[in-house]
């Protein structure tokens, strides 16, 4: 399917107030539930975001799951989208057309939170060596965290498909999962992962960097290119504001937390949440190429992706504020 | 309505609740599961701030209106296939096809058509609750006595006077047997259609999931306690409109 | 000739909508990823088939779908039953169902997962509990509207309480009972999937989501065919059975 | 239209019920002409054919072969023409007495207060008056019968199709109902065709009785009686009358000993 | 158990019906003993409680107040010692002819090489066997009343509570079928409580005749009734018979003036 006549029809909806004089653009972005803080922001604290509602109006829509979103930008109902590394690869890959613009959130070795894979501590479980024969739940397979847990097996030198099992658990009933023994290991994102820790009952067996070394883009967001041909001004303007949020975000992250809290944009428990340490996010808003080109490679090896992408045609960080 | 059944159903509440509360105090269910005073606790705050209205009317009036298109459309097409062969023949193997389709399955082609809308939603409800009320009514229209049709028409009534004075009222009770399934299916459907994604953040299934994604148990109660709450209050709503229709049937209530 | 013609008339409804969805297919009025042809949906589901996907995944559904939906009927026909015949049961059954039902149970799913874990087993409750509703309203009701002169002609007999149950109630109850089951029968399905969709390493709803996070629409169309087609079977089945049991109405 | 036509004319009449491979005849062969404004009384064996026979010339079930005309136009369908009082109660559930007799009249668009006029009427007639708020369920079965009795006489059709009207009333009044019905035919124009057992009651009250035999049904007598009218009950003692009475009663029993064998 | 103890022994029994606040009284009052063994006929005008009578009788439905007892033993709910045909078609649309009529022997656990006897005889004694296939709604009026028939003879009450049991028969039929009762009512030693509204029918069958009042039912006279058994048809004829028959006759003429009166 190499024909890419997809989205195309975007002129009729998102682009039309372009030529034209002072209308704002409405920019349909379609995000997840989790790590999207700097996007949040956006929307309860107008201060930070000098051309909203002058250039260019911000629409957000939660989706549940990555096919959700890909669908809705597929199906014309989102200009953006802020979705994991994998499935832009993966759409890309199908000819679904597409421009990165910005990075969301990290997953850099060593630099803030990398997200942990957990057992409990009286598991017996210390060491990756003795992680061969165990059940490790995941939220979702070919997803980053089915990838992270594959990636670290096979570095310890184990074959991922017959040394270990893997369960599909909601990432919610993932510490209760572990605690009962139905699984053994358990992958834990913030902000569940800081309210394990907090109990006092796992510890850490390896984590997402484990076996992938590379810096991760692990959300990102993408345009639609005909969106973007149409509104470029919007969607600098819109770029500008992000990464004045993602800047904000950046140094003032208790503040902002509670703020988030406060607006009742983010349900999590309060303490737990305004306190927890995040992942590494960019600075500048850019994505790092060769970040992406280990997490494609370890895509191809896993089979996952049937062609590579030409990374230079997807990912475009001009829009960005130099 | 019938007070006893009240009493009863609020000795049945009361009894799970307090069985809940007490796993929970002895700590024989995980946390996960919270508890009726945690929840009772939220509950009350979001009643006081208000939230809870905004997003239960968001919610109703998504499941309402969804419920009405099935009732009207479940009503009249089955009657209409129920009675006229030709139309039956015509809508059994779309029925019989449809029917067992995960309509989540849809909701990409719905999504390009109506947009990540109220009417991909609504339509989403229907698409799901109208099969009970369309079978349960042309079952009913197939169970009606064939000498109270013969005279009818032996009066002289037409077409319409027969099926809106004779199969109408006499499939009735089978009629209603299928929208008492069918507005409990809306009610449940109400949480899946939400889960498609919100724009505007209101709606009770929407605030599941943002509870449940952020690892709230507790809120995730509330939300499904309101909704059962008003599923009960539309059942025993639509059980007085039907005792108040069915007077002239031995099992009225 | 006469025979295939009435199929063809029999069937017009379903061929009216394959040749509607090949026009808007083939003028590209969708998008084409979001609404491809149906001949190519036909040919990824027999490749499905040929590959061996679908029998190493419609199985265990079938198992899920059949025990879920046997242990609804077979609970749920004599409960409606006794419900009609005792106030009191009635009394604690009704609002057990009007308050249960309209509770989003699959939002619920993860505490069944709690308690049964992972397997068919969490699967077939919520299959079976889903089913209840629809079988025991329609058995109960049904039951309340037997004319009460068979009842009394069967006691006159000498008939005791179970042989009026088993052998007057229910038969007289039949037609019902069956608007019932054809109701719930597809409401398995579709719950078996969905089950499988959230969490499942095996099934039809695991293939369903598996195709979807391929992202190919064609693929994930010729699931939902697949589970179509075996869904119109079943109830296919159930109808040749209602056939044979209510052949006096 | 021409005084010529017969009001009922059947014409070779041949009903047979099948059910998967088994057919049962129930009507060999009939045919039949019945002037306008006649009084026929059908008498059979049990299980002759006399219900097929009126559903079919009511238009309610198709006929095997054969043709059905009234006043000259051919039965395909019911219409209010041909006012049928079902054996079995076909009275509707859901409404109560006073609904169920106006009912065919609002169909039919006459006005709300001629309407409760004629409603009460035919409610006194039948003596149930103070019966009128109540349901079909809650009536006795001979109350039931003089119900529907009413209905079909309030939306006054040309033709009566009467199947067994009285057979549930006890004999008093029953005698009444004939009284009444034998009026109200005279002062109309009225043709009615009855199904009854009561031989006493074919002759008191018809020009003409058709006598049809056992299963399957052919006609096998067609009795002309012409008593002056208005006919008084006494008209049941004389020897006239014990006539044709005993000649119809040996017909079928005739008719009786014959399907006894058979059945045996 | 002493021959004293009456079979049937009904003291001060009152019905009324209620709905929401509205009352019926059905039967005002009535007091009956019947002696084993014994045919009693119940003769009254339409919807004067007859049926309600039987119902209460068969324990199917709650009395008001007072008593019933059969045989010593109060009455307070349906019992195989009373079989009941019921006024209207109580046959199961589900089973076939010949299983409506198996089903109550089956049900008290009679074997099934005697069960086939006992249903073949009784289905032939109505002329029904052929039809022995057929579901009860491809049966006529007739037919199915017939089948009801056989249907409570085949599981051999001790008490026969009859509502109108001959009523959509035709003459003959019924004379056979009356014939038949009488004596399967000999030979064995049942209780018959028969409702109908042939006054003949009731005279020629009864040891006693009761006959009541227009709604609110009371006694209006209990009837014995000698003429020597097995009692043939020609016993019609006779003076006394006669006599009896008209005395019935006037006593339902005086309560239906009456009634009429009140109705209108
Ligand atoms: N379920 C009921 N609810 C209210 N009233 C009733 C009910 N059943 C019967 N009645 C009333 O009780 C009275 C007696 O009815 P019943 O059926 O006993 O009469 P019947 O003597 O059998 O008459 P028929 O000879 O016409 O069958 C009637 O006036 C009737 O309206
Ligand atoms: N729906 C049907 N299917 C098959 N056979 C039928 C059906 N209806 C009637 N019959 C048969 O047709 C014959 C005539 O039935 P019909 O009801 O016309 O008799 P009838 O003369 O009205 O008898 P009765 O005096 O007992 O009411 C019967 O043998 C009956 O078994
Ligand atoms: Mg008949
Ligand atoms: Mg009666």
């Amino acid at each position: 399917s190499g024909q890419s006549a997809q989205p195309s029809s975007g002129a009729a909806s998102g682009g039309q107030a372009a030529a034209g004089g002072n209308q704002p653009v409405e920019i349909r972005l379609g995000g997840g539930f989790s790590s999207e803080e700097p996007l949040w922001l956006m929307q309860v604290n107008p201060e930070l975001t000098p051309h909203q509602g002058k250039s260019y109006t911000l629409n957000i829509t939660q989706f549940r799951a990555n096919a959700d979103r890909l669908n809705a930008y597929q199906a014309n109902q989102i200009d953006i989208a802020s979705i994991g590394q994998g499935a832009t690869l993966v759409a890309a890959s199908q000819g679904i057309p597409l421009k990165v613009i910005a990075s969301v959130i990290k997953e850099t070795p060593g630099k803030g939170f990398n997200t942990p894979f957990m057992a409990l501590k009286d598991s017996g479980i210390n060491s990756m060596a003795d992680v061969k024969g165990k059940v490790i739940g995941i939220p979702d397979f070919k997803s980053p965290t089915d990838m992270w847990a594959r990636a670290a097996i096979r570095s310890a030198g184990m074959d991922p498909d017959k040394d270990v099992k893997y369960a599909i658990i909601p990432i919610p009933s993932m510490a209760e999962a572990v605690k009962s023994k139905k699984i053994d290991i358990g992958m834990f994102p913030q902000p569940f992962g800081a309210t394990a820790l907090k109990s006092g009952e796992f510890k850490e067996v390896f984590n997402a960097k484990t076996g992938v070394q590379a810096d991760e883009d692990f959300l990102s967001m993408f345009v639609n290119p005909e969106f973007l041909k149409n509104n470029e001004q919007a969607v600098k303007d819109f770029l500008s504001d992000y990464v004045a949020a993602l800047k904000y975000y950046n140094e003032n992250g208790t503040e902002a937390r509670k703020l988030l809290i406060e607006k009742q944009k983010v349900k999590a428990d309060p303490d737990t949440y305004i306190n927890l340490t995040d992942n590494n996010r960019s600075t500048d808003g850019k994505v790092d190429p060769e970040g992406w080109k280990a997490v494609q490679d370890i895509l191809l090896q896993e089979k996952w992706l049937d062609k590579p992408v030409d990374l230079n045609t997807i990912i475009d960080m001009s829009y960005l504020p130099q | 309505m019938d007070k006893r059944l009240h009493k009863i159903a609020l000795i049945e509440v009361v009894v799970l609740l307090v069985l809940w509360q007490l796993l929970a105090m002895l700590q024989w269910i995980p946390e996960y599961l919270s508890s009726p005073a945690v929840i009772g606790k939220e509950l009350l705050a979001m009643v006081m701030s208000g939230d809870l209205f905004s997003n239960a009317a968001a919610s109703l009036y998504r499941s309402l209106l969804g419920f009405l298109l099935v009732a009207v459309v479940g009503i009249v097409l089955g009657i209409a296939a129920g009675y006229f062969k030709p139309i039956g023949v015509f809508f059994t193997p779309i029925v019989d096809v449809l029917n067992p389709v995960p309509k989540i399955a849809l909701l990409p082609i719905l999504m390009v058509w109506f947009g990540i809308s109220d009417t991909t939603r609504v339509l989403l409800i229907f698409l799901t609750a109208f099969f009970p009320c369309f079978i349960a009514t042309q079952d009913g229209v197939h169970g009606v006595k064939q000498v109270y049709v013969w005279a009818a028409q032996n009066m002289g009534a037409s077409r319409i006077q027969i099926l809106w004075k004779i199969i109408l009222p006499a499939a009735l009770p089978k009629i209603f047997d299928g929208l008492r399934v069918s507005l409990g299916l809306t009610f449940v459907m109400l949480f899946s259609s939400e889960m498609i994604g919100s724009s505007n953040g209101l709606g009770l299934g929407f605030m599941i999931l943002t509870a449940d994604m952020a690892g709230r148990t507790d809120l995730m109660f509330v939300s499904i306690f309101v909704i059962a709450l008003l599923g009960f209050l539309f059942d025993r709503i639509l059980l007085a409109v039907r005792a108040r229709l069915l007077w002239w049937s031995e099992n009225r209530g | 000739m006469k025979k295939g013609w009435n199929i063809i008339v029999q069937y017009q409804s379903l061929i009216w909508i394959v040749v509607a969805w090949e026009i808007i297919a083939f003028m590209q009025i969708m998008p084409e990823r979001l609404f491809p042809s149906l001949g190519k949906v036909v040919v990824v589901a027999i490749d499905l088939i040929s590959s061996g996907m679908l029998m190493e995944n419609l199985p265990t559904t079938l198992f899920r779908v059949f025990a879920g939906f046997a242990l609804a009927a077979v609970v749920g026909v004599p409960l409606g039953l006794l419900m009609s015949r005792s106030a009191k049961l009635n009394d604690v059954m009704q609002p057990m169902f009007s308050l249960g039902y309209p509770i989003p149970r699959v939002a619920l799913y993860p505490i069944l997962v709690f308690i049964l874990g992972l397997g068919s087993a969490s699967k077939v409750s919520l299959i079976f509990i889903e089913c209840l509703f629809p079988i025991v309203l329609n058995t109960y009701y049904g039951a309340t509207r037997v004319g009460k002169i068979y009842l009394w002609a069967g006691q006159n007999m000498g008939a005791s309480s179970s042989q009026i149950f088993w052998r007057i109630l229910l038969p007289a109850t039949m037609p019902t009972i069956f608007t019932g089951l054809k109701i719930a029968l597809p409401l398995a399905f579709i719950i078996a999937v969905l089950t499988e969709m959230i969490g499942s390493t095996i099934g039809m709803g695991y293939l369903l989501s598996y195709m979807s996070a391929s992202l190919m629409q064609e693929k994930v169309l010729a699931c939902v065919l697949l589970i179509t087609l075996v869904g119109y079977l079943l109830n296919l089945l159930l109808q040749v059975i209602q056939r044979k049991y209510v052949f006096w109405q | 239209m021409s005084t010529q036509t017969p009001a009922i004319d059947i014409e070779k009449l041949r009903k047979v019920y099948t059910r998967g491979k088994e057919e049962v005849t129930a009507i060999q062969e009939i045919s039949l002409q019945i002037p306008e404004g006649k009084f026929v009384s059908i008498v059979g064996p049990s299980g002759c054919g006399k219900s097929t026979f009126l559903h079919i010339v009511g238009g309610f079930i198709p006929k095997s072969t054969g043709t059905v005309r009234i006043r000259g136009k051919e039965v395909d369908k019911p219409g209010p023409d041909r006012g049928m009082m079902f054996q079995e109660s076909a009275l509707f559930p859901w409404k109560n007495v006073y609904d169920n007799v106006a009912w065919g009249l609002e169909v039919q668009g006459v006005e709300k207060a001629k309407r409760d006029e004629i409603v009460e009427h035919y409610l006194k007639l039948v003596h149930l008056w103070d019966f009128r708020n109540n349901l079909p369920s809650e009536l006795s079965g001979g109350m039931k019968q003089r119900i529907s009795l009413a209905r079909v006489l309030a939306f006054n059709p040309d033709v009566l199709l009467m199947d067994e009207p009285f057979g549930a009333l006890d004999a008093q009044t029953r005698e009444k109902m004939q009284v009444e019905l034998q009026r109200i035919w005279q002062e109309s124009n009225k043709s009615v065709m009855f199904v009854t057992h009561d031989i006493d009651e074919a002759v008191f009250l018809s020009d003409i009785v058709v006598v049809f035999s056992g299963r399957p049904a052919v006609i096998k007598e067609i009795i002309e009686i012409d008593f002056a009218r208005p006919r008084q009950l006494d008209v049941h003692k004389t020897q006239e009358f014990m006539d044709i009475r005993n000649h119809i009663w040996d017909l079928l029993h005739q008719e009786h000993s014959k399907s006894g064998e058979d059945e045996f």
